[in-house]
């Protein structure tokens, strides 16, 4: 990490401690909806734009992790914290049995495998409504019990730093290197002595894990669980804000995330024209600006920041 | 060069080309080649050193990034490979390309495509295609991915020969096909060069190409390292060229 | 109930001083500056009264239903308004689209709790939305006044800020119980769409059926569904035959399962009856839709019956055939009086502040196009609860094709019923 | 019970012609531009009020109507072509199937949408091709219902014919099997490519029209065949039109049979498009690239 790196870093984390104070509990509601999009958009892209599984499915995981801590939490009276914990366990299992059977697939038959696995789900939840309150939802109990979402707020804080710097741990490692050489060629690395089936579950695993964890934050900080979350409407939007980000960075899938959320919440003033303008944008994002648009935006700031930092070294020397 | 001129105009010519697949990562750099009627001119060179990219070039699936690519007087630079067959221009790439799950009668047909509203030149124009290769007859029904590697080439072939084009841009005949059908394709072509037309064959079987060549261009990264009149390259050529080309690809002497 | 202190403490704390740098920071993120209300104006004069409606306007939610009753808010926002608004001041609604989504429920009331800062809300459709938004309104004190959900647990809940001027489950269970009963039905089959609504309805039919000791069948769809010909085949072949087939089903799904359980001669016919609940029966396209299927059909209806309209309701129907060129469902019916029913209830206790508002309502007595509107403050039972216990209800079965849902004859509760039978049998 | 079984089959082969009928467009996209259409069952949609506003504001008979309808949906697709999917030819573009993946799926959320402000909110039905019901003993269809199994089984032959008898038809294919050798013999890809989607387009709008008077049209009619469609291609293989009318017509009679005869009836129709997905997911499971499928699996 270069020094105009640590800088801005050190600039966002003074702005996130920050960023409750200086917004209202509106927008605090919104940023908090928009990290949550953001860990499930960050593990997504782990899995799609890193280890190459377009995953049509993703928000599945979602739903696992978030219906685990619920139930457990309803149903058995398990502290949330362990249903929590429990969701993340049973996403990430589900998730590694999910990436096993479709080892054999790719490209669009691997997106509609999963598309269908997450709609089998979907409807699974709907139908068997004793358990899970069906499309009625189910009630989860708060996690907290203050009035302001500031503990909410700092807790999703605190889980998308970690789980998307893990993330980029996992990435920046040996097993980022195979990650990647299997998106490249499957055949070549298996060829090279990577094990192509133990990482493509293992990717599979840990994106559905992470996934797992927003979901269970998810539940109890909305409290009320509907079988929408599964739903490709969701998945769809959680692929457009990864890739609005740009998918091969994860900082730049966060702010994606964040900013695609806050986007569609401004754009509620239009109404019923809401979706039409949103379906717009992605239209117009992805027909002129593929390659994203944030993190064309941030190299830009970055040059920024280094050419300022650039002339203010030059300048103490003189 | 001169000599090359003295058996009459070029059909297609291409001066410095230079091209590449990515921004920045140039395969070619300035190449000029000329095909002319009646000649077989073998374009030989090791592996990876751009023969290949020559043809996409000159057939337009590339875009040269500088250079010019001319056919008479007219000047083909950029324009789209659907678009050469219109010039008489034909391509053969490395892999056969026969629609394989297409019948053979088919590929035919789609060979026409140009005249797909003369209903009537089609089909007799098949027919003589097929009276020129029996075998695909026989094998008319089938789909032309149950053929073998020698009966698709012969399949591509009568498939060009519909449209009567003056070039040919034929790029490694013979990969992966046994040698007793290699030598009739070899035939075949130099049979081509004999009725008029002018043929660019890229190949990496030196012996095979050289055997029906009348000029050689040699390619070394990207560039021409030298070219001439097969006869200028004497008795021993086979040798030369292995030397120059310090690769293990040269044929052993049988 | 101290919540409210907080929280509106909390946003409280950035006070005018942090303005500046709030808007351009919620601007800069959003991305869509001009589409951002400002908000922290000082106030004006005439600064209008602010309502939030929420409610579905989009896919996967009951747009259809949605964008009658925004219809209606509307409508009455221009009526309070031509007569000087309330306190002086214009009202004005901000709607919200919830698309029938728990989640969007919540943002949407969050915006209009927080940012927006409205004196009250009102408007919904899906049961499951408006219990995620009657956490939202709980936090923030924001009176709430639900339309058009019918789940038992809106108010059941107990929460001060909520009221209900739609019927309830239980009551309207209780009535098309009854009528089953009376009208002799001996078997009964329940189809429904599988979610929040019809579920409910269902569960609250079952009960009451199973009350009365009348044998019936559950079935359940995808919400989604428009080819019904197996399900009709089945219940067609179903032994003992059924004489009653209950449906509860989305406009999109309602009307081809109409038309096709009749062109398959299931019902209505002689054999056996057809209830479409849910108020599709009574929307504007029905008839276009369903056409001869529809002659028999049996529905409820949440509006005033014709036969007991007042001078408002007449008004009302009138004033939207003029301008939307079809009749008003009840929903529309409920939306427009909730704006009135607010308006009102600032007027009498003559403050916008929520405290103000929520006795406004729980003291009104007020008569608009559906009746004599008053909410009740018992908890016994527990739904009743800030519930509009008088909310008008009947049952009709159209006995002519093209009928309008206002002349249909009423033939339940006694009270309304216009003609002597509880049920006309089709005639061959 | 044999009745009822013989009904309900028949019942489900009707279905299941407008099933493949919406399929094969989504096939025949995917054939050629190697895109998964996520807006296909927009175009359904979309289909279906064309048909519907030709009938009501032009005044042609509703069997017309249905040509009409295709006709303007193919060139309703073209236009989404040209203008949107025209990036995927260029050889720089990487990712093509994401672009295709996310492209269609902005613009079936925009299409959803817009059409409940441009058609309303509540379900509109034209008229009926042919009044009353067919009766057969035990065996009741709805003229319309036999109409729109007809139309799609004769749109279906003219299609297979078209494919595979006319030039046109087999220079689509050939683009489909490799578009550097369909530029070889001069067929241009980029035009095939539009003229691909035009006639997907064209398909699920003639199933929309067809399907108009049974099911009523809403702006959100394409939820449902939009998954219906994908189950079918991947059973019948992505890119096999034959293998999209069979699965089509198997997947309709399936879900029929599951409705009729599931034991517990209350869940049955609840289930009965997870039943479709199941099966789906069992196929890929043994065979990676579905029943007939060839390997398709990325654009050139």
């Amino acid at each position: 990490m270069r020094a105009p790196d640590i800088l801005l870093s050190l600039l966002l984390a003074g702005l996130a401690a920050a960023f409750p104070f200086l917004v209202n509990a509106y927008w605090l509601h919104v940023m908090i909806i928009g990290m949550i999009y953001a860990i499930i958009a960050a593990s997504w892209s782990l899995l799609a734009g890193f280890a190459g599984q377009f995953s049509f499915g993703h928000v599945a995981f979602v739903a696992i992790g978030g219906y685990t801590a619920g139930i457990l939490a309803v149903s058995l009276h398990v502290p949330l914290p362990l249903g929590m914990l429990a969701g993340i366990v049973a996403a990430a299992l589900i998730g590694a049995g999910v990436g096993w059977t479709c080892l054999r697939m790719s490209g669009p038959y691997l997106a509609i495998f999963t598309m269908a696995f997450s709609e089998v789900l979907r409807i699974t939840i709907v139908t068997e409504n004793e358990i899970t309150g069906g499309p009625g939802g189910l009630n989860v109990p708060q996690l907290f019990h203050a009035q302001t979402d500031l503990p909410y707020y700092y807790l999703i804080l605190a889980l998308l730093v970690v789980s998307v710097v893990g993330m980029m741990l996992v990435l920046a490692s040996r097993w980022g290197l195979f990650f990647r050489a299997i998106r490249e060629n499957e055949q070549a690395a298996a060829a090279a002595g990577v094990k192509v089936t133990r990482f493509r579950i293992l990717a599979c695993a840990i994106a559905s894990g992470v996934a797992g964890l927003a979901g269970g934050f998810y539940a109890p900080y909305i409290g009320i669980l509907t079988p929408d979350v599964a739903s490709q409407d969701q998945m769809g939007l959680v692929v457009a804000m990864a890739i609005v980000g740009g998918v091969e960075t994860l900082p730049g899938v966060v702010a994606g995330a964040i900013a695609v959320e806050f986007m569609v919440e401004a754009l509620r003033s239009y109404g019923q024209w809401r979706l039409v303008l949103f379906g717009l944008l992605l239209l117009l994002t992805m027909r002129f600006a593929r390659n994203g648009l944030l993190a064309p935006g941030w190299l830009a700031i970055r040059r920024l920041a280094v050419l300022q930092g650039q002339r203010l070294i030059r300048g103490t020397a003189d | 060069m001169a000599a090359a001129h003295q058996s009459g105009a070029p059909s297609l010519s291409a001066r410095d080309l230079v091209a590449g697949y990515l921004p920045g990562i140039e395969i070619l750099h300035g190449v000029s080649v000329d095909v002319l009627p009646y000649e077989v001119r073998a374009v030989l060179g090791p592996n990876g050193t751009g023969k290949s990219t020559l043809l996409k070039v000159l057939y337009g699936f590339l875009k040269p990034g500088a250079g010019e690519i001319k056919s008479g007087s007219r000047v083909l630079t950029g324009a789209a490979p659907h678009e050469m067959g219109g010039y008489g221009i034909v391509y053969l790439p490395q892999r056969p390309s026969v629609f394989p799950f297409l019948s053979v009668e088919v590929n035919l047909r789609l060979g026409a495509w140009r005249l797909r509203s003369r209903h009537g030149l089609v089909r007799e124009k098949i027919e003589r295609a097929f009276a020129q290769f029996p075998a695909l007859y026989e094998k008319r029904h089938q789909s032309a991915g149950t053929l073998s590697g020698g009966q698709q080439r012969q399949l591509e072939f009568a498939r060009s020969l519909l449209l009567d084009p003056n070039v040919y841009l034929i790029d490694e005949p013979t990969a992966s096909i046994e040698p007793r059908i290699a030598t009739q394709i070899y035939e075949l072509i130099q049979g081509l060069a004999q009725q008029g037309k002018a043929i660019l064959l890229v190949d990496q079987n030196i012996k095979g190409a050289l055997g029906i060549a009348d000029y050689v261009y040699v390619m070394r990264t990207g560039s021409l390292y030298t070219e001439g009149k097969r006869a200028e390259f004497g008795e021993d050529v086979e040798l030369l060229v292995s030397q120059w080309l310090y690769t293990h690809h040269a044929p052993k002497p049988s | 109930m101290t919540g409210e202190h907080t929280k509106r403490g909390s946003s409280g704390i950035n006070g005018k001083r942090a303005l500046p740098r709030r808007d351009v920071l919620a601007l800069a993120s959003a991305g869509a500056a001009a589409t951002l209300p400002v908000f922290g104006r000082p106030a004006r004069a005439a600064e209008p009264v602010k309502l939030g409606w929420v409610g579905p306007l989009s896919p996967p939610g009951g747009y259809a239903e949605g964008l009658l009753m925004k219809y209606a808010s509307a409508m009455a926002a221009d009526d309070i308004n031509k007569q000087g608004g309330v306190l002086g001041r214009p009202i004005e609604i901000l709607y919200q689209d919830t698309r029938g989504m728990a989640a969007e429920g919540t943002a949407a009331a969050e915006r209009l709790c927080v940012q927006d800062k409205v004196a009250a809300i009102f408007g919904e459709f899906h049961s499951s939305v408006a219990l995620a938004e009657m956490e939202v309104v709980h936090k923030y004190n924001v009176p709430f006044l639900a339309c058009d959900v019918w789940s038992q647990e809106v108010t059941a809940k107990g929460y001060p800020q909520v009221f209900r001027n739609s019927i309830t489950f239980p009551l309207l269970d209780v009535m098309i119980g009854d009528w089953i009963v009376a009208a002799g039905f001996k078997n009964a089959a329940l189809l429904c769409e599988q979610d929040d609504i019809g579920l409910a309805w269902r569960k609250g039919v079952a009960d009451v059926l199973t009350a009365h000791k009348t044998p019936f069948q559950l079935y359940t769809a995808d919400p989604q569904a428009t080819d019904f010909t197996a399900q009709v085949l089945r219940l067609k072949a179903n032994n003992p035959p059924f004489d009653l087939f209950l449906v509860l089903y989305g406009e999109a799904g309602a009307y081809p399962m109409t038309r096709e359980s009749h062109s398959l001669g299931f019902a209505p016919t002689a054999n056996t009856a057809l209830f479409v609940s849910g108020g599709e029966a009574v929307d504007p396209t029905f008839w276009k839709n369903v056409g001869k299927a529809g002659l028999w059909l049996i529905c409820e209806n949440v509006g005033l019956p014709k036969s007991a309209w007042n001078d408002k309701t007449k008004a009302f129907v009138a004033a939207f055939n003029a301008k939307y060129k079809t009749d008003p469902p009840g929903s529309a019916m409920e939306a427009y009086d909730a704006v009135w029913n607010l308006a009102e209830a600032i007027k009498n206790s003559g403050s916008t502040a929520p405290e103000a508002i929520i006795h406004g309502l729980e003291t009104l007595h007020w008569v608009g196009t559906r009746g004599l509107y008053t909410y009740s403050t018992s908890k016994d039972p527990a739904w009743a609860y800030h519930q509009y216990m008088d909310a008008p209800e009947s049952i009709l079965q159209y006995n002519a094709q093209d009928q309008s849902s206002f002349d249909a004859p009423i033939v339940w509760p006694k009270k309304y019923a216009t003609v002597p039978y509880l049920y006309k049998k089709p005639t061959a | 019970m044999l009745d009822y079984f013989l009904i309900q089959s028949a019942n489900g082969i009707v279905i299941g012609v407008i099933y493949a009928l919406i399929a094969t467009g989504l096939t025949i996209i995917f054939a050629l531009l190697k895109i998964v259409n996520f807006a296909h069952g927009e175009l359904y949609m979309m289909g279906g009020y064309f048909g519907y506003y030709v009938i009501t504001l032009a005044g042609v008979p509703p069997l017309p109507a249905v040509v009409a309808a295709m006709a303007i949906s193919f060139a309703f697709a073209v236009a989404i072509e040209r203008g949107l999917l025209t990036p995927l030819y260029s050889p720089g573009m990487e990712r093509k199937s994401d672009y295709g993946i996310l492209i269609t799926f902005g613009l079936a959320v925009f299409l959803r949408n817009i059409a409940i402000i441009i058609f309303g909110p509540f379900p509109l039905r034209p008229p009926s091709f042919f009044d009353g019901d067919l009766v057969l003993g035990g065996l009741i269809i709805s003229y319309d219902r036999l109409v729109a199994a007809g139309g799609g089984l004769l749109i279906l032959v003219l299609l297979i014919f078209f494919l595979n008898r006319t030039v046109w038809g087999q220079a689509l294919n050939a683009v489909s099997q490799s578009r550097e050798s369909a530029s070889i013999v001069g067929i241009n890809s980029e035009r095939m490519y539009m003229f691909a989607f035009g006639l997907g387009g064209a398909l699920a709008g003639g199933a929309g029209a067809l399907v108009a008077p049974i099911y009523s049209l809403s702006p959100s009619m394409g939820l449902v065949p939009d998954t219906q469609a994908f189950v079918i291609v991947i059973l019948g293989g992505l890119g096999s039109v034959s293998g999209s009318i069979i699965a089509g017509i198997l997947l309709g009679l399936s879900e029929n049979l599951f409705i009729a005869f599931l034991p517990d009836p209350n869940r049955g129709p609840s289930y009965a498009n997870a039943f479709g997905l199941f099966i789906m997911m069992l196929v890929l499971l043994f065979r990676p690239t579905g029943i007939f499928g060839r390997h398709h699996a990325a654009m050139e």
